[in-house]
C-alpha cells in the first residue's frame, strides 16, 4: 500500500481491518498513520519500510508498541533506507532482480542481510545492491480512472507507479470516474488498463491524507493522532468506531468538505 | 530582540546556505531554516524535498514533506525513485541537513532505535533519506539540541555516516562528498577539526559557558583555538521566521474538526 | 545531441558543422539526419549509436559513405542496441558507473566489448552491463525555457532528460522563452536552471523535426534527404548553401510557418 | 479484389493480434498491421511504439515512431529509458513485429550488416529496439519479402534472437518468452516446429506453389504435413488499409515546399 504522503489509500486499508486479515507482510516506504492502524488492528506479522514515524508530528505509537512489547502480536522488521527502498521498487517496475545503487555504509546493511554488494565489471566499484520488490498486491489510491480503467495520478507520485507495476497484482481506490483523459498533459502519469486489476471508486479514500486537485491534507488529524494513538484503549475505541462500526461511504464527507 | 534556543538554531541554520544552494529539506527546523533563508538572504536557492518536489516555494511550513503547498509551489514534481536516483545519488544537492537522537564525535549519527536493535528501548522511525543525504550531499548540516543522552561516546545504531571514524575514514570508503560541515545545537556550532575530523566547537551561543557545553556532551569535548561567539538572530530574520510559524499554524489547525474521536 | 525523433537540435549541429569541428566523437541513439549531415561534414571521428537510418525512408546516405568507403574519413563505431543505450544514459543520470538490464544474446556482444555482464547477488543471474553514457556535452532542443533559465520538454521526451543530467555540461537551444511555468502540469520535464550551462533562443531549431506544440515534422524533408545525400557533390552543394553559407536565423522560417 | 504483395503481407500480419494484446509496434509495415488491426477487427488493442508513446491511435501512419501524431494521441508518453525498463524488460508487451535484412532457419535475424562487420558490403541501420524485443516480448512476428539474398544459410551477423539454435535454446538461455512465432513473408506463412524450432511453411499465399517458396529459400525448406492455404484479404481489411495509406500519403506531402534543394 504505497502513497508518499499524498494519496495514501486510507479506504482500503479500513477495509482490509474490516475484513480482518492477519499475517500479512506490510511493505512501505513511510508506514504513516494507514500502517500504525493496521499494525494496531493486529493485521501485520512483517513491516518493510524505511522511515516509521508521524511525519512533522512524532512516533506512530501503534508501531513501537508491536516492536517494543510485542503488541497485540510480535512484529518482524525488514528495514532500508528510502533510497535502497525506491530503488527495490524501480527494479521490480522494471524486472530486474536487484537494484545496485550508491548505499551509505552503516548498520543497516549489519541487521538486514538484503543489503549485499555487486562489482562494477568496468571500475571494480563495489555497489551496495538490494533485491528488486516484488509485492504480491499493491494497493493505491489515485485521483481518478477513466471508463476504460486507465488511471492517473497527479501532484506527488512518490512510487505508485513503480508499486504497481512491481506487483503481481494491483487494486487502486479512485476519487471519481471520468470519461476520458484526452486533452490532458501529454505526459501525465497513468496507468494503462492493463497494469490493473480492479478499480474501486472510494471519494475522500485518501483521507486523512490528500488527493491533489480533489482536498487537503488534513494536518490537525494527523496532529490529534499521537493523543489517540498513545493508548490502546483509546486507539482500540478509534479503530471500532471509525472503521468496525463503519465502512468506505464514510470516507466521502471529507472529498466534499474540502473541494 | 529576545529569541528562544530553537529560533537561534533555526537562523544560524539558515545561515549556512546560499542563493547558489541546492538543499535537500527535511521537515520541521530544517525545513523553517531552508525557507527562512530562501525568504531573507537568499532568494534564489533551490529546495528539494524527498518527496520529489524540486524547487517548492512553500508560502507556509509543510507539516510532512508530501504537503500539497510543496507539489503546488514547485518548478517540479518527479517520482521519488527518480529523486533518489538522478538528483540525490548524482551528487546535484550541495547542502542537507539532518537531524538525530544521537551523534557521536565524528558526527555520525543514530535515528533507527535506543539499545539494542533487536530489543529496542526505544524504536525511533529509522533511516527514510538520510544515510544516503549523508553520503551525496556535497555538504550535510546536523542541527540538534545537545544533552549526554544525545551526544554519546557511542551510538547504539550507526544509521548515516558522518566522519567514520575520523581522519579520511569516509576518503577510504570511497565517499566523495565533504560530509558534516557543522553541527548546531542549542548552546554552541561545532565543525570537525581539518585533520581528526572530530567535532570542535567554533563558536558558542550568548549567554553560554564552556562548560555548559562540556556537561551537556557525553564526550571530552574539544574547542578551537578561537572560539567566537555565534552572531545573534536579527530582529529582521526573526520577524519572518515567526510570520512564517504563525500563517504555518493557523493553516494546520485545519478546515475541518480536527480528528474525529470525540 | 539527442532528440528521439522530436526535438532534433539541428540548428545547433549547423553552427558545429560551420565552426569547422573535427574529430568528434558523437553519440545518440538515432543519429538520423543531423550526424548524417555532421559525418558528411567531416566533423566526426568516432559514433556512439543504436539505430542509423532514415526513419520510414532508408539508409543514411553520408554515415553509409563514411563506415563503407572512410569518405570524408574513416569513422569508428561502437554500436549498442537502444535498450542498452537508454540505460546506460539513465546509469550515467544517476552516477552509477554501469547499467544493467536484460539483454539479448546476439553478435553485438562479440564486436562491443562494453557489453559485460554482472551476477545478481540474489539470484545468481546473470545480467548484461553496459558502461554508464557520460558524455562532455550534452546538446538538445527544448520548446521554452523561463527567465530563470529552467527549461521546459513536452511531448516526446526521449532521453533528453537523461542525456542532460548525464553530461558534464548541457547546451539547450529553445524555441522561445516564456516569464514563468506557473500554471503548467505539475508533473512536467523540467530541467532546473543550475542542471544547464548555456541557453540559445533559436526557434525553428529542430526543423526538418518538429518541436511538439510549435511545429509539425517536415517528413517531406526526411523524404527528399534520401537523394540529396545519395551524392557526394549534391550532399556538399546543400551544406554549402543550408549550412555555410546560412545562419541560425535561417531557422526561424520553419517555425513561424507551421504554427 | 485485387491486392499487392504488400497488402496480403500486412492483412496476415494484422491477423496475428486482437483486442487484448500489447504491442511493440515498429515503423513501416509493422505501424501499417497494428493500425489496420486496431481499425478493423482489434479496436481495443493498445500500441506501444519505442519512442515511449503508449496507446497511441494514430489517424494517419507516422514515417517515424516519434511522429508528433503519436504523442498527440496517445494515452500517455513516457521517457525512452522507462519504455525499455518498465514497459518492455518487464514482459508486460504481448506481440511484436520484426523485419531484417536476413534470417536464418530458426528466424534468427540480421539488421546489422551485410559482409564482415569491420569491412561491410552494405552497412544497414542496427538494432534499435529489436535485439530486446525479440527476447522480451511474449511472441513476435516476422514480416519481410521472401528471397535467397535474405533467407540465408547463415547469417552475416546475429542482431536479434529468435530460437538460437533451435529446440530449446532460447530457454536454455534463460529466455522465457515464446520468440518468433510465424515469419510473413510474399509468398507464405512459417511457423516453428514444435520441437526443433525450424521454421516450416504451414500456409502458402494464394497463387503461390511450394516450388516459388524453394526457390526464395536459401536453405532446404520444410514444410508442415498440412500447409494450408491463406486467407485473401478481405474487401474490408484493403478499403481501410488503403484509405489510411492514402490520407497518410497525403499528409506526408507536407505543409511547406519539400526539401529546399534547388
Amino acid at each position: 500500500m504505497e502513497g508518499f504522503t499524498h494519496l495514501i489509500p486510507f479506504a482500503a486499508a479500513h477495509e482490509v481491518i474490516r475484513q480482518g486479515r492477519r499475517d500479512l507482510t506490510l511493505v512501505r516506504m513511510t508506514p504513516d498513520l494507514i500502517y500504525d492502524q493496521m499494525i494496531g488492528a493486529g493485521c501485520a506479522a512483517k513491516l518493510v519500510f524505511s522511515w516509521g514515524g508521524n511525519p512533522g508530528v512524532g512516533s506512530l505509537h501503534r508501531l513501537r508498541d508491536a516492536v517494543e512489547h510485542g503488541w497485540p502480536r510480535p512484529l518482524a522488521l525488514e528495514e532500508y533506507s528510502h533510497a535502497a527502498m525506491a530503488n527495490a521498487y524501480d527494479a521490480g517496475a522494471a524486472r530486474l532482480p536487484f537494484a545496485p545503487f550508491r548505499g551509505c555504509p552503516g548498520d543497516l546493511a549489519r541487521v538486514n542481510p538484503n543489503y549485499r554488494s555487486v562489482t562494477c565489471p568496468f571500475t571494480g566499484e563495489a555497489i551496495t545492491a538490494v533485491p528488486a520488490m516484488r509485492p504480491d498486491v499493491t494497493i493505491v489510491h489515485a485521483q481518478r480512472a477513466d471508463r476504460q480503467g486507465n488511471v492517473m495520478i497527479e501532484g506527488i507520485t512518490g512510487v505508485q507507479k513503480e508499486a504497481v507495476l512491481a506487483a503481481a497484482r494491483a487494486i487502486v481506490t479512485v476519487e471519481e470516474v471520468v470519461d476520458t483523459f484526452d486533452g490532458g498533459p501529454v505526459n501525465s502519469c497513468i496507468l494503462p488498463h492493463w497494469t490493473i486489476g480492479a478499480i474501486a471508486v472510494v471519494p475522500g479514500g485518501a483521507f486523512p491524507s490528500y488527493a491533489y486537485g480533489y482536498y487537503q491534507r488534513n494536518n490537525a488529524f494527523y496532529l490529534a493522532w499521537d493523543g489517540v494513538s498513545r493508548s490502546r484503549d483509546a486507539f482500540g475505541a478509534w479503530i471500532d468506531e471509525h472503521v468496525m462500526q463503519s465502512g468506505p461511504d464514510a470516507f466521502a464527507v471529507h472529498a466534499a468538505q474540502v473541494a | 530582540m529576545r529569541y528562544t534556543p530553537d529560533e537561534l538554531m533555526t537562523v544560524a541554520a539558515a545561515r549556512c546556505v546560499g542563493n547558489d544552494d541546492v538543499c535537500f529539506v527535511g521537515i520541521g527546523l530544517p525545513s523553517a531554516a531552508c525557507n527562512l533563508a530562501r525568504l531573507t538572504h537568499a532568494p534564489e536557492i533551490t529546495l528539494i524535498y524527498e518527496s520529489g518536489t524540486i524547487g517548492a516555494r512553500p508560502s507556509v511550513l509543510p507539516l510532512s514533506i508530501g504537503d500539497g503547498e510543496l507539489c503546488a509551489t514547485a518548478l517540479t514534481t518527479v517520482p521519488v525513485p527518480e529523486f533518489f536516483r538522478y538528483w540525490l545519488q548524482s551528487g546535484r544537492i550541495t547542502a542537507g541537513f539532518l537531524g538525530a537522537a544521537q551523534i557521536d564525535r565524528f558526527a555520525n549519527i543514530n535515528t533507527t532505535v535506543v539499545g539494542a536493535y533487536d530489543a529496542p528501548v526505544v524504536r525511533l522511525p529509522g533511516a527514510g533519506g538520510a544515510p544516503e543525504m549523508a553520503a551525496a550531499c556535497q555538504r550535510t548540516f546536523i542541527v540538534m539540541p545537545q544533552s549526554r543522552r544525545a551526544f554519546v561516546e557511542r551510538l547504539d545504531f550507526l544509521t548515516s555516516l558522518g566522519h567514520g571514524d575520523g581522519g579520511d575514514h569516509r576518503a577510504r570508503l570511497g565517499i566523495t562528498t565533504a560530509g558534516p560541515a557543522k553541527v548546531i545545537t542549542d548552546l554552541c556550532v561545532m565543525e570537525p577539526d581539518p585533520q581528526t575530523r572530530e567535532l570542535t566547537v567554533t563558536s558558542l551561543h550568548p549567554g553560554t559557558a564552556r562548560a555548559d557545553v562540556e556537561s551537556a556532551t557525553g564526550w571530552t569535548v574539544r574547542f578551537a583555538p578561537d572560539v567566537g561567539d555565534t552572531p545573534a538572530p536579527t530582529a529582521h530574520e526573526l520577524e519572518v521566521l515567526r510570520r512564517v510559524r504563525l500563517d504555518t499554524d493557523k493553516a494546520h489547525e485545519g478546515r475541518e474538526p480536527a480528528c474525529p474521536t470525540r
